[in-house]
């Protein structure tokens, strides 16, 4: 059993390798609070993707997760380091990534369908054929009936699946997602599991999943990335080398996957527990 | 033919009744030429728009000819409508103790607008009763209706405005005639000279290349001035569209039976009136002040001599 | 488990009261437009009685303020017997030409306007004091100006529409390009969209909302803007038919005036309602009024 | 074990008692599609709440469960049947409520404390006392250091949990939460399962809990209901007669909690598994 | 599980590159500031200079349009000797405080009317209509309409200034309200916030900065009311001093007296501006701008 805390590869001050699909290089990022200070968000942050590599990033909430998948984007500028995308430092929005928002960010002027089919329209393909793979998309995610519908005329479950299609049918080569799949009901979430694995495996793309299921990132992820409270930096990284293909609805019986969900899950609570007990301190 | 623009400065308004009237009776047509009227209440715009070229006559007072040439603007009258300027001083009901201008002592006298012809004319009335500027306030009101609310609240003591807001005030009795300048006579009486009024001007420039022109639009003009004074005020008002006495036919009949006399039987610029103007002027208008005016310059009666 | 597909009875009995339900909501509907309807006209009518009473006992006095029987003959033999300058639908259509110019140009060019320098902050930054400069000089000093430069015909009424509209739309459009949601934004981008297609997928759509609020003020605005642009100068029009009445005393025929371009604003703002209710179709009603 | 479905009360058609806290009495709502058609969202749907109880709700996404709690709010009204809330028909938006809503509905433009103190500032409480019980609960949803920070400046999750304080410190005698905790890592969850149930059981209100979580809504409710695939009406009804109170660290290692979770598990499964075949079959 | 405290070393080149890197932050910020005054200087530096140039030349006929300089030595004039109407602040406090008390009411009126209007469909639908036929009523025939019912004195021009405003302010805020997310409505609602409450609460803050956007515009407009006013006819005041201007076909006493409206228009811009990054500091700013 190769499970070991990969914590070298945050305390190495070395440049991570240049061949990496996403590679951030001890950065740091800090917002101006309301009272004129400065807060940091993520600190001393070091984390590397490879191509074709699945990490899952797990923390205590406000621990920086979804800033970190700003910075990749391009979203958010970090106050010192440096992020490369596919070797190049970003400096704008990169049209090579896919992101599934936290909150919602689908345009509510357009259907459903509308919706899925923006990402190819956008990227020059013809109307009738993003047409037809945006209907195919929704069918994927279990909307059929639903195409014509605003996204205010959706639930809140259905209005994710909908950003869920609009990501994949881009077929990204760089995939970010921030807990994509928590508004989903189990059965449903298994399914877009086993979707999401397709894709990439299909694809080849290198995936960032940030999440609060930490059986969820364990069934998926090739890596494993335990954030501390925040100011977040890497605690540990696991490297999870399940047996793939991995099937959802079985994996978690497992006897492997039940202890080294086990190991993480230890690592893991005394990070919430200390970032808890941190803000309880200073509660009032 | 090219067709001829020509800015009326009120095309309703009694003192410019030629132009519509030329207008309504064919004149222009028979001449073979094809005149355009616009309407322009604000004296500057038509005089702007004349200077710059957009249009080619205006109908309007004779005092802007002087006044541009002071500016090195040259432009003239070539058919003098009016000998008389139609206005009058009229004063409240409400201050029977103004009986003359040398009773504006402390009153604010109406005026159409700052350096207006009203302006003019009130304050040269008050320094020839031996008023000196400062003894009374000039409040511009516009005319109409705008003039005689000032009047109702009070606001002017006495002001001085043309038809039919005259005839208006005097109907309701809510003002009295103080100096009348609707007739040449009177007008002597009050500014010591006739003074011509309501004409029509062009650029001089325009005039040299455009003499026939000039002709036949003088040719036009002089016989409507014949029909006016060869008309009653009741024939005259037939010709005239119905919207410019909508309000009351009878006062704009009365009014103009009052008023008719200020125009000129032949379109000729009486020989002394240019001289009344000047001195006016030259009174109150810090433009014209240390300028020499060339009076020749700004109207001539060869297009009138020449009518047919 | 135990058996869950209801009886067909009562399946029927649901459908029945949803019917029920159904036509219920209808008649409520149609029941509320009546009543719009009916206050609308009631408010009319006590307005208009209380001004023809008030003329005709002097409480008001109709040499200024007009009365509605007059207006109402006035309008009527405009109708039938044409204006001093012409017919009155030529007045109308003259009139409602340069409006109509006036605010597609104004519009179009606060549109613009609004999204380059809502997109650009160095140009917004730049330009934005020049703007606010022009939105000061008075519209009836530009209008002579405009006389000056452009002529007695329509361009210079056109222009002064353009300038009345212009400001309206484009401090709405900027104020609405800036307030699009960054997250949307983001979305797009990400999803591979070129700054132009994100002013035209993204921001457009989201500003639309505020672009059509101006619209509806400012189609008024181009009507006063050519009006009073007919009143500096001009031989057709509604602004000069406006101006023949002040000069002759004639106020039941200044406010026949206001009120045939009141009707022409109603008419235009019916159009524009139309368009908007198309447009934003997307959007969600307010809780209470959703279900059927 | 007294585990049984409660189906029973869903086809009775009996008028609920009138002591109930919550009754919703054979409704059907229906919504307009975008072309023009009706879509029913939930059908004959009966569900009762006692004073004092706490019932779970759960579902396939997109069945009609914060359409329910919008019902009960008042925010939306029934096509046919009727709603009661303390015995009288819901007409209005009624004050006795609180409501954590699905998606984000803070005020943007208040900081933490000011989004707080917003409830016992509209009833009326004196300021002081106002923000002195803001700071006590922003402090019990571990907060305390963005006290003054703006919505926008928080994280996810920590949006939730302001959510969850605003609506908390109104003490509500009537408490309905569409899925608040799925934002929230394990740790800050049972935290705030633990503070939910303080509540509950002081207040002795009653509790409408929408939840994807079996195992949460086992672990916390009297009455779990399982809700079929859209047009959603209730399928079963479960009684969890677990003993309280109920510690949430412990309770699923409880031998009667995984036999409830999963007989509850299997009703559900089949129920999901029928949605989405439906919403494939009309896929495309 | 590896110690993961970093070295003290570590934290400490850590701090210093973070210092570095904010002043350099700082520092693009004072130099873009530096820069957008720059090119606004060099906008307005091109355009007097061409402006100048094409009067010295007779390209713009400066007896129309006026010259830079000419400008400049009319406002100086009226500043060492006073206009014809007396001393030019004082010109410029009567306009002033006409623009004021007319944008003030018209801005109160038309938040208040579109709050009211917003927040109630029964009278929306019942009252639009009226107020649209109001909006279409030419600003300067209502100006004659208030100087005959309320007079000439400053009156007439504060209610024409009010119907500039008014429209502007009215629409905005209307559609404000609508705009007004419905989620956080019913979030007030239901925490107890009374139908009062929840329009200074939330209805108000989500409406503010589309009545900001229009209060940006309608000062300039409150501006041109009060100018129009004084043109129909005025004592006192800027509107007078163009007014006189143009009867003497002084151009350049026109364009000086545009430029000192401008000027006025810009401090009072500047004054919402600073009153409006108040009132919005809670705005998340976009993506990019954000990390320090
Ligand atoms: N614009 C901002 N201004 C100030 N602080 C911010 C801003 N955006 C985020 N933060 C802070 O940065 C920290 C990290 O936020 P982030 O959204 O990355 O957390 P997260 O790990 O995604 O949490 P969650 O699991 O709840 O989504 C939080 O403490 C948050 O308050
Ligand atoms: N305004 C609306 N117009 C039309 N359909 C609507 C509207 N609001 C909701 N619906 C439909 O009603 C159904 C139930 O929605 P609801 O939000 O109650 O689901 P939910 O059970 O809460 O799902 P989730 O778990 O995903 O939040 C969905 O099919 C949705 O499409
Ligand atoms: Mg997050
Ligand atoms: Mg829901």
């Amino acid at each position: 059993m190769q499970l070991q805390p990969m914590a070298a590869e945050r305390l190495s001050q070395a440049a991570p390798p240049a061949n990496a699909a996403i590679a951030i290089d001890d950065v740091t990022l800090r917002f101006v609070t309301p009272d004129g200070h400065m807060m940091t968000a993520i600190r001393d942050f070091t984390m590397t993707v490879a191509h074709g590599e699945f990490a899952c990033v797990v923390g205590p909430t406000g621990c920086g997760k979804s800033t970190t998948l700003n910075l990749v984007t391009g979203l958010l500028r970090p106050t010192t380091g440096a992020v490369r995308v596919m070797g190049n430092p970003v400096t704008d929005i990169s049209r090579d990534i896919g992101f599934v928002f936290q909150a919602d960010a689908l345009f509510p002027w357009r259907s459903v369908i509308d919706n899925v089919a923006a990402g190819p329209l956008y990227r020059g393909t013809p109307k009738a054929e993003a047409y037809e793979r945006a209907r195919d998309w929704i069918g994927r995610v279990g909307l059929g009936r639903f195409e014509k519908h605003y996204p205010h005329q959706l639930s809140g479950g259905m209005r994710k699946r909908v950003a869920l299609a609009q990501t994949f049918i881009n077929q990204p080569k760089i995939l970010l997602m921030d807990e994509p799949f928590s508004a989903l009901d189990m059965q449903t979430r298994t399914a877009m599991q086993d979707e999401l694995l397709g894709l990439w495996s299909e694809q080849k793309s290198s995936v960032v999943f940030v999440t609060h299921d930490l059986e969820e990132a364990v069934a998926l992820a090739d890596k494993v990335y335990v954030l501390t409270a925040g100011p977040g930096t890497v605690k540990s990284v696991y490297r999870i080398d399940l047996p793939r293909p991995r099937v959802m609805a079985d994996i978690r019986y497992d006897p492997k996957f039940v202890e080294i969900a086990k190991v993480i899950w230890n690592d893991l609570r005394e990070e919430v527990q200390l970032g808890q007990s941190r803000t309880l301190q200073t509660g009032h | 033919a090219d067709k001829i623009t020509i800015i009326v400065g009120g095309m309703e308004k009694q003192i410019y009744l030629p132009a519509v009237l030329a207008q309504q009776l064919g004149y222009f047509k028979d001449q073979g030429l094809d005149v355009e009227l616009v309407n322009s209440r604000a004296g500057v715009e038509a005089e702007n728009e004349l200077l710059a070229g957009a249009v080619q006559g205006v109908v309007g007072f004779y005092d802007h000819t002087v006044d541009l040439q002071s500016k090195g603007k040259y432009i003239q009258s070539i058919v003098q409508f009016s000998q008389a300027p139609g206005e009058v001083e009229l004063v409240s009901a409400k201050h029977p103790e103004i009986k003359s201008p040398a009773d504006f002592k402390g009153a604010t006298l109406g005026v159409t607008g700052l350096g207006s012809s009203t302006d003019f004319l009130s304050q040269y009335l008050a320094v020839r009763n031996g008023l000196k500027p400062g003894d009374y306030t000039l409040l511009p009101v516009g005319a109409g209706n705008t003039f005689i609310a000032a009047v109702k609240q009070d606001q002017i003591q006495a002001g001085m405005t043309t038809e039919p807001t005259i005839a208006q005030l005097l109907k309701t009795g809510e003002a009295s005639v103080l100096v009348d300048m609707r007739t040449p006579e009177k007008t002597k009486e009050a500014l010591g000279g006739p003074y011509p009024a309501a004409s029509f001007y062009v650029q001089s420039a325009w005039l040299e290349d455009h003499k026939d022109e000039a002709q036949k639009l003088a040719n036009a003009f002089v016989k409507t001035m014949k029909f006016i004074a060869t008309h009653s005020a009741e024939e005259i008002a037939d010709k005239m569209p119905k919207d410019y006495y909508a309000g009351n036919r009878d006062l704009y009949v009365q009014g103009l039976a009052g008023g008719k006399a200020m125009f000129t039987p032949d379109g000729r610029m009486p020989a002394d009136g240019p001289p009344t103007v000047l001195k006016v002027l030259s009174t109150f208008s810090k433009s014209l002040q240390g300028k020499q005016i060339d009076l020749s310059k700004t109207y001539t009666t060869a297009f009138v001599d020449a009518a047919k | 488990m135990t058996a869950i597909s209801p009886t067909a009875d009562h399946a029927a009995v649901r459908d029945a009261s949803i019917a029920i339900a159904e036509s219920r909501a209808r008649a409520r509907l149609r029941h509320r437009h009546a009543m719009v309807i009916g206050l609308r006209l009631a408010i009319l009518i006590v307005f208009l009685g209380l001004w023809e009473l008030g003329a005709d006992y002097n409480f008001i006095d109709p040499f200024f303020f007009a009365s509605p029987s007059g207006i109402w003959q006035q309008i009527w033999s405009w109708i039938t017997e044409g204006t001093s300058q012409g017919p009155l639908w030529l007045q109308i259509y003259v009139t409602l030409e340069e409006t109509f110019l006036g605010f597609v140009i104004g519009a179009l060019g606060g549109i613009a306007a609004g999204i380059i320098l809502g997109r650009n902050r160095l140009l917004a930054d730049v330009f934005s004091i020049y703007i606010k400069i022009a939105n000061s000089v008075p519209r009836v000093v530009l209008g002579s100006v405009f006389i000056i430069a452009l002529g007695l015909g329509m361009a210079s009424k056109v222009a002064l529409a353009v300038v009345m509209v212009f400001f309206v739309v484009f401090a709405n459009a900027f104020q609405g390009v800036r307030e699009a949601d960054r997250a949307m934004i983001a979305n797009a981008q990400i999803l591979g969209a070129s700054p132009f297609q994100i002013t035209t997928s993204v921001i457009i759509p989201s500003a639309m909302s505020w672009i059509l609020a101006s619209l509806h003020v400012s189609f008024g605005f181009a009507l006063v803007g050519a009006v009073v642009g007919e009143f500096l100068g001009a031989k057709q029009g509604m602004g000069l038919l406006i101006s023949t009445a002040q000069g002759a005393f004639n106020a039941n025929g200044v406010f026949a005036a206001m009120i045939i371009l009141a009707v022409m604003a109603l008419v235009v703002e019916f159009i524009i309602t139309r368009f908007e209710n198309y447009l934003v179709k997307w959007r969600p009603a307010p809780f209470n009024e959703q279900g059927a």
